[in-house]
């Protein structure tokens, strides 16, 4: 059993409006110094270890992203 | 009758309605069921709204593996009429075909309002009952509505004279170009996030502009 | 996880009887502690004990509300008993509308959650009102949400606001039901003490009514749809800790025992003990119950169930001990076959969960296949948890021991009744002396065009567009009227026609002025919405939110408002069908403005002839049905301009408005909107920018008091035919006021006021709400 | 200026219809092996330096995250 993580996130020249709303709400609520904020998805999945990472790679590209505007990460944790 | 097919996915919410728009333009409705493989024997397919799944992962990203839609991928390919609404249109982009991809509306709410549009394109299966360039209003309703793709595809669509429908007014969701609706290449897939089942009669509806895409495919496939 | 549950048997609990045990913080009393062993003849066990106290809360048992709920039914005459197939007492009432055709109805509140989780709360409101509908045998419809919240401009609504929205949202649009209508209120005491009240519609035909009740030995006892979870257990977490936390005891209750469990935002004591002491938040899977919603209606249609219960707040103790209750045997549970979401769940626990998206049903040996078959076709969990037996117990088991052994009555139904003390609080003198006729008023006609303008975009009056908008109105293609129209519509029957039209309205400054009068004007509303739509008004339901029922000022307001609702709906002859009732809604001693939100039902045979809202077309006639009188107590103008709530408020004239309903249906208006926050100014603002039509209009008398006062049984009417329609006003007895004409142009003209431009006044009105939350 | 990540978790206790979602599909996309998946939320912060842990985690909890349903981790990458 190993713990995998996906993190998703929008393309960087696609727009996000939902990070935008939380950067422009934090000088509101007296935050400051925080430049620029981008909001995606992250999963985490318990996975036998009979699955390799070509698999994950297929699932976090086939599935869990949209290629058209997202790009992925997946890590392993020990 | 001409038998349009309407499927139903888990969490599909406007399937009765897109039957009772084909029954109004004169059309026979078949119910297709998400875990059949099987396309009934009919002339089109409508791929209604709703929120298939939930739409948990992202708006139509569970529903395009269902086994009914290896059938409607193979029978698009192989020319029959298509129709995506709202969440069928999110449905066809996740399954390929149709290119690009929603995103969450601009303004993060979801949107529910009578929106006007602009019919691009009526050389398609589903608007060739449109007069060019015609103003409709039907209703938008969603929550990812945003038409997002690369710049290279939007030129592409734009350059083709595949954008079908544009809003006008206000771009309700911050679609690139004020994309309303797209068809394939060859205008028998249409994609399109407002829903023209909501606009076949006045009681009901804005209005009744809706109704002509459904009569369009009668025209098409009795064609 | 490993953890080994301890399990108290009943054997055990009889032979330790002097095991000290936490019913005060499961908030029982000790008198109520001390019945529960008297009903048993020996100490409850923990599972026992968990439901006792949940199922004995306010929330569950109506103790402090019982003996004045009890008057709706005795002013319930048989008369208007004749179209009710179900009552007070069901998961909701159920009217009969004619063609076979049943309609079943009802309000709900999830107020406290909905301020500690916004989004969940709201959205798990809904849900648990749609399962209440789903759970008689009807298909839901449609909702409707009544919300309050405080000041629009505090900070803290900023965040509650845009989460209820959205949760109301979120979950009524995912399950495919249109939203036809609500209330969005702002008033400072609801600040730290929101009001999400859900409604939801159903509709069936009349043999498929399902009740409640498990009867017949040898029946299945089925639960299906989501997994049990943690969720929700908030109290009851008490009983699976070794040291019992003491430190709530000396504190007053500030929310009733079913949702102070929830209080709690974050206790730093719960992250170190485990998953101990939960808040009692639950979140809502709204695809789940679209799912379950389209498997029950299979399943009644293939007539499969004989009893079905929804599990809402108090999880399977309610739903095992009420089918028990209401049926004619006993029941067995095997609770160790409850599907599970969390590892090392005690009995208690499980029996106390309330994760959504849960039914049970009661079916016969014959069909549990049928039954089964169904459910894998939706993808719906099903299991069989037990059987009705043909003894008088309820007996659940967890693995071969008896955990509970109860008799299910005591549980469900004979619960603690209180009489709770009842005292006009003696500043409502000196409340009702601040009368509002020394405010300065507007005079000039500069002055009355501003104030216009300034009302018109204030938080209560402003347009609710930007909460409407984020609401799908349209699924399900039968909605004919919803926002901005005074009532919801929809169309129950495609081939002839026939729909029903439902509105909830309150006004809590008049409630707080005369709880009495407060709530007969609540009705009043509501009725007339509904009538102004062109329905006929036929049954109620009512949410009665209030402070806290041990306060006697509280009491009076609460006994007051029944009173006055259930002697109005006596007046009208349609009967209050059923409702619900949220007490300890107050921050600190402060309670919110008692808000008795009623509900009005109508019946129109066809829709096609409804009356669309706003302003008919150019050249119609405008006339103002009813008397307007200087009544500006509790009036959005005194709220807005001065700040100001006392006098009393306006006087209800129940006759005058059924009178104004029978002369709307019988036809020749062109459109209609009633008269009510904001008055004749407001209804002017709203018709005019609703409809994109202008009108020119004469006042009569005092042109203040013709604008702003809320004098109610007043509806703005366009005719096209003044002389045949005024003419059916003088025989139905029924004063009118001819205004002036709807216009071609795009302005609002008042005569001796000013012209009002379409476009201005739209920015001020439209503006507000947007510019308040984004 | 540093990069921050802010990952939000349902509470393990805390219904996860989304994850659900992603767990019950995998199999009938023919992915087996993977027994649980939760869903989050992945924030990625561009912040100045005068920005301190004490701070981040402010906005972790009362901002980015719900404490009542919520569980969140912060890190800075280097
Ligand atoms: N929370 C809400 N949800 C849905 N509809 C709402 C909500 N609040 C207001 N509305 C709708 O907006 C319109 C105007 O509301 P309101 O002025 O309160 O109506 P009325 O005074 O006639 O009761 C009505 O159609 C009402 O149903
Ligand atoms: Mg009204």
């Amino acid at each position: 059993m190993a713990r995998v993580v996906v993190d998703v996130m929008p393309k960087p020249e696609i727009l996000d409006p939902q990070g935008q709303a939380v950067a422009n709400a934090l000088p509101r609520l007296g935050f400051t110094g925080i430049s620029d904020v981008r909001q995606g998805k992250h999963f985490e999945l318990e996975v036998d270890d009979s699955v390799d990472d070509e698999t994950l790679a297929k699932i976090a590209i086939g599935f869990l992203s949209n290629p058209v505007i997202e790009d992925f990460v997946v890590r392993r944790l020990s | 009758m001409s038998k349009i097919g309407v499927i139903t996915f888990p969490g599909t919410l406007d399937d009765t309605d897109a039957a009772r728009a084909v029954r109004y333009a004169g059309g026979e409705p078949v119910a297709l069921w998400h875990g059949d493989a099987d396309l009934r024997g009919v002339d089109a397919v409508i791929v209604p709204g709703g929120f298939s799944y939930g739409d948990y992962l992202r708006a139509g990203a569970i529903a395009r593996f269902a086994p009914v839609m290896g059938e409607v991928v193979t029978a698009a390919r192989g020319g029959m009429p298509v129709l995506g609404i709202c969440n069928g249109f999110q449905i066809l982009c996740e399954a390929g075909l149709l290119p690009g991809a929603l995103l969450r509306n601009a303004g993060l709410h979801f949107v529910c309002r009578d929106q006007k549009l602009r019919v691009e394109r009526t050389s398609t299966a589903w608007t060739g009952g449109y007069a060019d360039g015609a103003e409709i209003v039907i209703p938008v309703k969603n929550m990812d509505g945003r038409f997002a793709a690369s710049r290279s595809t939007v030129d592409e669509l734009e350059g083709e004279g595949r954008v079908v429908f544009r809003y006008t007014d206000v771009n309700p969701n911050g679609s690139l170009s004020d994309i309303a609706g797209i068809s394939s290449a060859d205008g028998r897939i249409v994609g399109l996030m407002p829903h023209p089942e909501h606009a076949i009669d006045a009681l009901t509806g804005p209005g009744d502009d809706g109704l002509a895409m459904f009569r369009s495919v009668l025209g098409t496939v009795l064609a | 996880m490993t953890t080994t549950v301890h399990v108290d048997t009943t054997g055990h609990a009889a032979s330790t009887p002097d095991t000290p045990q936490p019913y005060r913080e499961l908030g029982l009393k000790d008198d109520e502690y001390t019945r529960i062993r008297e009903i048993l003849g020996r100490r409850p066990t923990d599972a026992e004990l968990a439901m006792y106290s949940v199922m004995w809360s306010e929330h569950c048992s109506y103790k402090s509300s019982k003996v004045h709920l009890k008057y709706f039914g005795e002013t319930t005459t048989e008369e208007m008993r004749a179209k009710m197939l179900a009552g007070i007492g069901e998961n909701a009432g159920v009217v009969d509308i004619g063609d076979g055709w049943a309609i079943t109805f009802k309000v709900e509140s999830h107020n406290h959650p909905s301020y500690v989780e916004p989004y969940q709360g709201a959205a798990t409101g809904v849900g648990g009102i749609v399962r209440d509908i789903l759970a008689m045998g009807a298909r839901p419809l449609a909702v409707m949400d009544p919300l309050r919240f405080g000041a629009a401009d505090a900070p803290d609504t900023r965040r509650v606001l845009p989460g209820v929205v959205a949760g109301v949202g979120g979950y009524g649009n995912c399950l495919g039901l249109p939203n036809i209508g609500g209330e969005v209120v702002f008033d400072p005491s609801y600040q730290g003490n929101p009001l999400v009240n859900a409604l939801c519609v159903g509709a069936m035909r009349v043999e498929d009514l399902h009740l409640a009740h498990a009867s017949g030995a040898g029946n299945k006892v089925i639960l299906f749809g989501a997994r049990t979870g943690l969720d929700g257990i908030g109290g009851v977490s008490v009983l699976a800790s070794d040291t019992f936390a003491g430190d709530e005891g000396g504190t007053e209750p500030m929310l009733d025992p079913a949702s102070r469990s929830s209080a709690p935002m974050l206790d730093p004591a719960s992250r170190s003990s485990a998953r101990k002491k939960l808040p009692s938040v639950q979140v809502g899977d709204p695809f789940t119950e679209k799912v379950l919603i389209e498997c029950c209606l299979e399943l009644f249609r293939e007539g499969i169930v004989v009893g079905i219960q929804d599990l809402g707040g108090a999880g399977l103790s309610c739903a095992t001990s009420e089918l028990a209750s209401a049926g004619d045997g006993g029941m067995h549970v095997y609770l160790e076959r409850v599907p599970l979401r969390a590892t090392g769940m005690t009995p208690a626990e499980i029996l106390s969960s309330e994760s959504q998206e849960r039914m049970c049903a009661v079916v016969a040996p014959s069909d549990v296949d049928a039954f089964m078959r169904v459910c894998r076709k939706w993808d719906v969990i099903a299991t069989e948890i037990g059987e009705v037996t043909d003894g008088d117990r309820l007996v659940i088991t967890w693995h071969g021991e008896t955990v509970v052994d109860v008799p299910p009555r005591t549980v469900a139904h004979e619960g603690p009744v209180y009489e709770r003390p009842v005292s006009r609080p003696p500043v409502q003198d000196d409340i009702v002396a601040a009368t509002p006729d020394a405010l300065p008023r507007p005079s000039t006609s500069d002055e009355l065009r501003a104030e216009i303008l300034r009302m018109a975009g204030s938080p209560n009056l402003s347009s609710r567009r930007w909460v409407t908008e984020q609401y799908d109105r349209y699924v399900r293609g039968g909605t004919v009227l919803a926002q901005p129209s005074d009532a919801g519509m929809i169309r129950i029957d495609e081939s002839t026609g026939r729909g029903v039209a439902m509105s909830c309205d309150c006004n809590g400054r008049y409630t707080y002025l005369d709880p009495y009068a407060g709530a007969q004007l609540a009705l009043a509303e509501a009725y007339r919405n509904v009538a102004t739509s062109g329905a006929r008004p036929v049954a109620v339901t009512n949410c009665l939110n209030f402070g806290s029922p041990e306060d006697p000022g509280v009491m009076w307001q609460f006994q007051q408002a029944v009173r006055g609702l259930a002697d109005g709906c006596a007046e009208l002859g349609i009967p209050v069908t059923g409702g619900n009732v949220s007490f300890y809604n107050q921050t600190g001693t402060t309670a919110i403005l008692p808000t008795p939100v009623v509900g009005v039902l109508g019946v129109i045979d066809d829709v096609a002839s409804r009356i669309p809202t706003g302003l008919g077309a150019p050249g119609d006639t405008l006339i103002l049905l009813g008397e307007t009188h200087d009544e500006l107590a509790g009036s959005e103008w005194a709220h807005v301009v001065h700040g100001h709530l006392g006098g009393q408020p306006p006087v209800v004239n129940l006759a005058r408005e059924a009178v104004i309903a029978a002369v709307l249906r019988d036809g020749g208006v062109s459109a209609a909107h009633d008269l009510s926050e904001g008055g004749l100014a407001q209804a002017l603002v709203e018709s005019t920018l609703v409809t994109g039509r202008g009108c020119d209009v004469e006042l009569t008398g005092d042109p203040f008091v013709a604008l702003f006062s809320e004098s109610s049984a007043r509806v703005l009417v366009s005719v096209p035919d003044p002389d045949a329609f005024t003419a059916r006003c003088a025989e139905a007895g029924l004063p009118w006021t001819r205004l002036g004409a709807v216009s071609a142009t795009s302005s609002l003209r008042i005569e001796g006021v000013g012209e009002l431009a379409l476009p201005e006044l739209s920015e001020v009105w439209e503006g507000t709400l947007p510019a308040l939350f984004g």
